[in-house]
């Protein structure tokens, strides 16, 4: 398994030299969400908080490194950084409300839908952030403004954010707080009776994956070079981000990064077979049909079951 | 020139059916069309003006093909590869990439400012033409001729044939003055009223900027913001009414339209009448069904075909055959003429395979023959901005919107102020 | 401030308020019964819109009058969906629950729109342009009349739930699964009729707001969000939660708009439920589950 | 001195006295049974004692250390370590990990937590079984995994809830011995328990409760015959007909 | 005569714990049997596998002759058997009466009022409470209301799971009467029931449960003297 990894990280790294400039991009997209459920998976996943506002801290990110990359001429490396912190700031505020008042579940999932809602209306309504009509960045080209004019490198980075958070997500699994957050999550009062101070490392958590969130939204910002209230602090955003995981295997290192190699090919080939027609539309009901069969068909999500299927068969050759 | 080639035909190696991953196809033969790719939204919030865009340049295509493709290139035909990018941003880009990998040589679009401002990257990173047909952020094609200027790029490829945010106010103001003066009125409380995305705060304050340099005889007494799309606007209209407008300024989408025109008859207020800096689709035929009498005589600025062509009453009808119905308007005409603008551009331009020799004719457009109702040639700026691209005051009349205004544009006298019912 | 616009933004808002609460009854029963948050909830409603909307322009009935069809369909619809779908996954994790939902909610929201096209529509009543004036007070009448629907259905619903044999299965279900099975209750057949009813509603509020509420296939997720925030503000499973909470939040957006920029008007109830989250989780009408 | 002290502890729910004015006391050392019919209070004691629960009313003294108000994990880092009368295992996790979770409370580094976990998962007799996901062990063994799962945390004072409910003779017969190894290992013990033969054979002391109250305290063999225990039991009609 | 309901050899558990085995008992028409034995000892297993609340692994059940096992609960209850759970398990934002009602079956509701006349002359407490919810009421009081819901049903047999369970003395005096006069009015009682002399002060025969298995099938007054039961609850 270990090896398959390595093999698979290495495949990674070479395969820009042998793909067109669009599969390129969608390795982005596919590391750049890969990253972002990853970032989640440590709250949602390992600690089973369902965080349904993680847009907010996407946006919070990007805003961030752009105003002060526009305003100040701050190096949005820099920016990255102080946009991560400032997420993380963000999260800490509701995780302390919704752990210290016991929200669970879906009162959990409304209080972090509240918050992003109210970050975007609230940004919509900031003339000095552009309101509605967002912020524009300037494209360059220039790396000190986070900019190049070769696509690889930005799969390069996209690369590196998942694994960064993908070694994130494995330093904290094997360690007392990873094993607590699966405590917490299979049993909290369990967990307590053991001495797990369980406020304190879904705090943690949520600070963590907040603040990788964050990173995330400097990348959305300089890869995409426009940054608009709905686009970032919106709904459909938080659903992208945590659709892979929950479909890969919430809690599993691998399950994010499963699902993001397996949702945005399928979304692109069911747009690109079926969004070409006169049915506007259709790609889109088949992806839901799609999160449909995999709710009924894999309800654990698809990594777990494809550990067993493998566990199962090498069991058997030998 | 060599080095180009090359890459082009890695490009063309990396094409095609092989789309998801892109792996390695067996080499295709030369082109026989030239390829623009064509990326709107056709799902998602936007859905209905991107697929009234992707629409319009269908058209545009079939009928240069039809007039048998680019003489001067040896008649190669047009061929649209079509991309939507659900109103999401990343989409622009993702989908800007896979045309122009599989061969692309032009890009057009997108409608929303965010997505285009995506494909900007794509079109400047790998150094493809881009013809904005529609999407009025004034940062877009600013952005670009700055960092030109700056010496951060070599080439802009990123041009706009729409007018921008701005200058969609400065028209609109000027329009109100010259109508209230043609009018013989001279209204003094102006309430501006908005949909708070991006379109419309975009445009309210491109008018709120020209109205201050302009200094009119008017005020705007009151600017109220709604967000959009909203679920009921009768507190925003109360206190519109409370404000005691003599001209209420409204900016409106399709869906705040249907309940914002309705409210202000309910709630009766009294004044000259509803002069709009823009309003994009009230003046569509199921959009006047809807509202019947609410629309009668409302004002509104908005890119207008310009029916003194006798080739637009031609487009209009096709457009309305094909769409099931619809108005032939900003979204489908500017989509339309910017194929028309390409066609041209491709005429002119010394070699079709090389980008550069594109943007060199693009810099040198002068073309007049656009459905659109424009200030003069389509020809870009140094921003990459056509200034020409201008907005109508429309009028609905009788059911039917008309132009009214600027008087070269205008096919019957605007009704101004409203006849008291 | 002028007091008349004040009284204005009260009447209009509270008036309004009839459609959200409409929208929330739904929302809170099938909560209340399976602890299912509805996530396609919106998206039901906006396939009531379209149902009244085909009525009205194919055969001409005024949704005033086909409300109850589109009920009847979107109470079928309901069925199908926790027969089928819901009740096969109870046992699976949270995240599963919230990823199908959202998945049945892609597939009605683009069927809408390959079926309907993206254009926003309404439907036309003549009853959606009378207005009274109480002195400068003006009263829509559509909205009148969807207020005093809202209420009638709500009183309905309540007489459903709290007057007939099947409505107090229902409830009996819902406030214990086990003693429901002990007494012989086939829990599963309930479920689905409670989620059925509860989608009823909501194509019901579906039908009567359409001529007043625009509508294209995206309404379907803003219509989820407010229902959300009423709900829990009222109390989850609380039909008169459900009721006042609409108004509530409907009157805070109005009063929101008077008193600053209504484009900030949807800060009052998102700040709002977050207030109630905090201090009252159960909601203002809610009962704190053990 | 006592280990742990509650002094006048009560709880209330709505209308009901679940433990009315309760004074226990656990010495080091000893092995202390909490008897009592269904519905008499014992658990909510046990809620009490680890911070699940924060009486109305009421002193504990741990170690020397009001723990009143603290929450659970606190009392559990000092040294008071529970187990649930409907065991809790985190149910996709292995039984080592399980035991781990316990085992992190004394050594924050996860290998040696691990060395621990091995530790005292062999000495509970389920070292064969390590691997096994705890969703998938028998009831016997659940109940094992809890009683590990606390004994990693290390606690001083051990309050078992039920652990032999369920399980049959023989089953009951080695958990009593690892119990005893536990109790002889230097953990003091508080039991709840409805087995009586093992409660009596265990315990060196009894507390029986009865509807929240302390209605007889002392060594097994008077406890049995105490008639206000029998009474509690089975009933004032049962002292009176059945031969004593 | 025939046995109205007779367990052969059942078996039944959850997950991979296997709760009871190889039970077999029967209960003829007319008679109270109680089914005793410690905490764990299987009785509420026992009971759940004939209302069908737990899916059979082993054995069958019979009733009236025709067999029961595989039903579900819901044709079950329909054709007679009421069970009154352990810890009673009414619906507690629901009115007394609406809680009584739920009981009668669907066949029943015209003879609905004639079942509440009966159940409130039962326990007039409840005529009392009838408007109140029954999550208000006290121990006892729901201890009527979830028997009183159970003889709604007109049901040939009541199944009773623990009902002296956390009742003041008095209590429990009241409620056994009760069930005693249910008995001799022609209901047929199976019993499950710590408080042995209560139990067997109801009963003409009772079961001994240990582990899942039963040990002792016997008359009550030989149940009364047998170490069994005293072994069983005091563990001497």
């Amino acid at each position: 398994m270990k090896w398959v990894l390595v093999a698979g990280v290495l495949a990674l790294l070479a395969l820009p030299a042998v793909l067109s400039s669009y599969a390129l991009t969608l390795f982005i997209l596919i590391f750049f969400y890969g990253f972002l459920g990853q970032a989640w998976n440590i709250v949602g996943g390992y600690a089973g908080q369902l965080s349904a506002g993680h847009a907010a801290f996407v946006g919070v990110g990007g805003y961030t490194a752009t105003m002060l990359s526009i305003e100040l001429g701050l190096t949005p490396w820099v920016g990255m950084l102080i946009g991560g912190v400032l997420a993380a700031l963000l999260g800490a505020i509701i995780g302390y409300l919704g752990f210290r008042f016991g929200l669970r579940g879906f009162y959990f999932v409304l209080l972090t839908v509240a918050f992003a809602e109210i970050c975007r209306v609230a940004v919509s309504n900031i003339d000095a952030l552009g309101g509605p009509l967002g912020l524009y960045i300037t494209f360059t080209g220039n790396p000190r403004q986070f900019q190049f004019q070769d696509g690889r490198v930005y799969y390069y980075i996209a690369l590196a954010l998942m694994l960064v958070a993908t070694l994130t997500a494995w330093a904290i699994e094997r360690r007392r707080f990873g094993i607590y957050l699966a405590a917490i999550r299979e049993d909290e009062a369990a967990a307590e009776a053991l001495g797990v101070n369980a406020f304190k490392y879904k705090m943690l958590a949520m600070v963590v994956s907040s603040f990788l969130t964050g990173l995330g939204g400097t990348f959305y910002a300089f890869y995409l070079f426009s940054l608009q209230p709905n686009t970032l602090f919106g709904i459909p955003l938080s659903v992208e981000i945590i659709i892979r995981p929950i479909v890969g295997g919430a809690g599993t290192l691998l399950g994010p990064i499963l699902g993001s190699f397996i949702l945005t090919p399928l979304a692109e080939i069911s747009r690109l077979y079926l969004g070409q027609g006169g049915l506007h539309g259709a790609h889109l009901i088949a992806y839901g049909v799609l999160l449909i069969g995999v709710v009924l068909f894999l309800p654990e999500g698809v990594y777990p079951r494809l550990r067993r299927a493998l566990a199962r068969r090498s069991g058997q050759t030998r | 020139m060599t080095h180009r080639l090359t890459r082009r035909t890695f490009l063309e190696t990396t094409a095609g059916g092989a789309a998801v991953l892109g792996f390695p196809l067996p080499l295709r033969a030369q082109p026989k069309t030239f390829k623009i790719g064509a990326i709107h939204p056709v799902t998602g919030a936007l859905a209905e003006p991107g697929q009234a865009c992707r629409l319009g340049a269908k058209m545009a295509v079939d009928a240069i093909n039809a007039a048998g493709g680019v003489k001067g290139k040896g008649g190669i035909k047009l061929e649209l590869l079509l991309g939507d990018t659900q109103t999401k941003p990343e989409n622009g880009r993702v989908e800007a990439e896979r045309v122009v990998t599989r061969g692309a040589q032009m890009l057009l679009g997108s409608f929303d400012s965010g997505s285009t401002n995506a494909m900007v990257s794509v079109a400047q990173q790998r150094r493809v033409p881009f013809l904005i047909d529609i999407a009025a952020a004034d940062p877009i094609t600013a952005n670009v001729a700055q960092s030109v200027k700056a010496g951060q790029q070599k080439v802009q490829y990123v041009y706009r044939n729409f007018p921008t945010g701005s200058s969609f106010g400065r028209k609109a103001v000027q329009y109100f003055i010259e109508i209230f003066k043609e009018a013989n009125v001279s209204p003094k409380r102006v309430v501006l009223m908005y949909c708070n995305d991006l379109f419309g705060q975009n445009q309210a304050h491109g008018f709120q900027a020209a109205h201050k340099t302009a200094n009119p005889s008017w005020d705007i007494v009151e600017v109220i913001p709604w967000p959009e799309p909203p679920t009921d606007l009768s507190t925003e209209v109360s206190k519109a009414k409370a404000a005691k407008p003599d001209i209420i300024a409204p900016i409106t989408r399709p869906a705040s339209a249907l309940l914002l025109f309705p409210e202000i008859r309910k709630q009766r207020i009294e004044m000259m009448g509803i002069v709009g800096p823009g309003s994009p689709g009230i003046y569509e035929s199921g959009q006047i069904v809807q509202l019947k009498e609410d629309l009668e005589y409302v004002l509104t600025s908005v890119p207008w075909a310009n029916f003194k062509n006798p080739k637009t009453a031609t487009a209009a009808e096709e457009f309305r055959r094909r769409s099931g119905g619809k108005t032939f308007d900003t979204n489908s005409g500017y989509s339309y003429d910017a194929v028309f603008v390409i066609a041209d551009i491709l005429e002119r331009a010394t070699a079709l395979d090389d980008p550069d020799a594109i943007v060199d004719a693009m810099k040198k457009t002068n073309y007049s023959s656009g459905l659109m109702q424009y200030g003069g040639p389509v020809a870009f700026n140094e921003l990459g901005d056509n200034a020409n691209a201008i907005p109508t005051m429309i009028q609905i009349l009788s059911q039917k919107p008309v132009a009214v205004w600027p008087k070269e544009a205008a096919l019957q006298k605007f009704v101004f102020p409203r006849p008291r019912a | 401030m002028d007091l008349t616009l004040v009284l204005q933004g009260v009447v209009s808002g509270l008036l309004f308020g009839g459609v959200y609460s409409l929208m929330a009854v739904g929302l809170t029963l099938i909560f209340g019964v399976m602890r299912v948050v509805n996530f396609a909830h919106g998206d039901m409603m906006v396939w009531g819109m379209y149902l009244a909307y085909v009525l009205a322009t194919r055969a001409g009935i005024d949704p005033y009058a086909s409300f109850l069809v589109c009920a009847a369909a979107l109470f079928a619809l309901g069925f199908v969906v926790q027969r089928g779908l819901v009740d096969r996954i109870v046992d699976a994790p949270h995240e599963m629950q919230i990823l199908l939902m959202l998945g049945v909610a892609l597939v009605l929201e683009n069927v809408a729109l390959v079926a309907f096209g993206p254009e926003p529509t309404r439907v036309r009543s003549p009853l959606a342009s009378a207005t009274l004036w109480l002195g400068p007070v003006f009263v829509d009448v559509a909205r009148l009349v969807t207020f005093l629907v809202a209420v009638a259905l709500t009183t309905a619903l309540w007489a459903f739930l709290f007057r007939t044999d099947l409505g107090r299965t229902i409830r009996a279900a819902a406030d214990n699964t086990y003693g429901a099975l002990v007494v012989g209750t086939d829990v599963r057949r309930v479920y689905a009729v409670a989620f059925g009813v509860g989608a009823a509603c909501v194509g019901a509020a579906g039908a009567l707001v359409s001529p007043i509420l625009p509508f294209q296939p995206p309404t379907g997720l803003s219509l989820s969000v407010a229902s959300f925030n009423i709900v829990i503000i009222g109390g989850m499973g609380s039909l008169l939660g459900a009721f006042v909470g609409g108004l509530l939040v409907s009157l805070a957006e109005s009063l929101g708009a008077v008193f600053l920029k209504p484009s900030l008007k949807e800060l009052f109830s998102f700040s709002l439920l977050i207030v109630i989250l905090l201090i009252r989780p159960a909601g203002l009408f809610g009962r704190r589950s053990a | 001195m006592s280990l742990l002290v509650a002094r006048g502890l009560s709880k209330r729910f709505g209308g009901l006295h679940a433990v009315a004015r309760l004074d226990m006391e656990i010495a080091r050392g000893e092995m202390l049974g909490l008897i009592g019919p269904n519905g008499a209070g014992k658990t909510t004691v046990f809620n009490l004692l680890s911070g699940f629960l924060v009486p109305d009313a009421g002193d504990i003294v741990l170690d020397g250390h009001s723990i009143v108000g603290l929450p659970p994990h606190a009392i559990c880092r000092l040294g008071l370590a529970r187990t649930f009368q409907i065991v809790r295992p985190f149910p996709r996790m292995t039984v080592l990990e399980n035991v781990r979770v316990g085992a992190l409370a004394r050594c924050p580094r996860a290998p040696e937590a691990l060395a621990r976990a091995r530790e005292v998962v062999a000495r509970v007799g389920l070292g064969p079984r390590e691997r096994v996901a705890a969703g998938a062990l028998t009831l016997a063994d659940r109940k094992r995994l809890e009683l590990a799962r606390a004994l990693a945390t290390g606690p001083a004072l051990l309050l078992l809830d039920e652990v032999m409910a369920g399980l049959n003779p023989t089953e009951i017969e080695t958990i009593i011995q690892l119990i005893r190894a536990i109790h002889a290992s230097g953990v003091s013990i508080l039991l709840i328990e409805h087995n009586m033969r093992a409660v009596m054979a265990l315990s060196q002391r009894i507390v029986v409760l009865s509807f929240g109250e302390r209605i007889a305290e002392g060594a097994p063999a008077e406890i049995a015959h105490h008639p206000k225990v029998v009474e509690a039991y089975l009933g004032e009609e049962y002292v009176r007909a059945a031969p004593a | 005569m025939s046995a109205l309901l007779r367990l052969d050899g059942v078996e039944a558990g959850y997950g991979d714990l296997t709760a009871i085995a190889g039970v077999s008992l029967e209960v003829r028409p007319g008679e109270a049997v109680a089914l005793i034995g410690s905490n764990g000892a299987g009785k509420t297993t026992t009971l759940r596998a004939i209302t069908g609340l737990l899916p059979l692994r082993a054995g069958r059940i019979e009733f009236e002759g025709t067999r029961l096992d595989g039903l579900g609960s819901a044709r079950i209850v329909a054709r007679g058997i009421a069970h009154v759970p352990e810890g009673r398990q009414l619906f507690p934002t629901l009115t007394v009466r609406d809680n009584l009602e739920l009981g009668a079956r669907a066949a029943d509701r015209a003879r609905r009022a004639d079942g509440l006349e009966l159940v409130f002359t039962l326990f007039p407490r409840l005529r009392e409470r009838e408007r109140q919810l029954a999550g208000t009421l006290s121990g006892g009081e729901q201890q009527m209301c979830a028997i009183g819901r159970g003889l709604m049903a007109r049901p040939s047999l009541l199944l009773l799971d623990e009902p002296s369970l956390g009742l003041a003395p008095v209590m429990v005096k009241l409620i056994f009467e009760t069930l005693q006069r249910v008995n001799q009015t022609g209901t047929t009682i199976l019993l499950v029931e710590q408080n042995v002399p209560r139990a067997l002060q109801l009963s003409h025969r009772g079961y001994v449960l240990e582990n899942g298995r039963l040990v002792l099938d016997s008359t009550r007054a030989s149940l009364l003297a047998s170490p069994h039961v005293k072994q069983a609850y005091l563990g001497l």
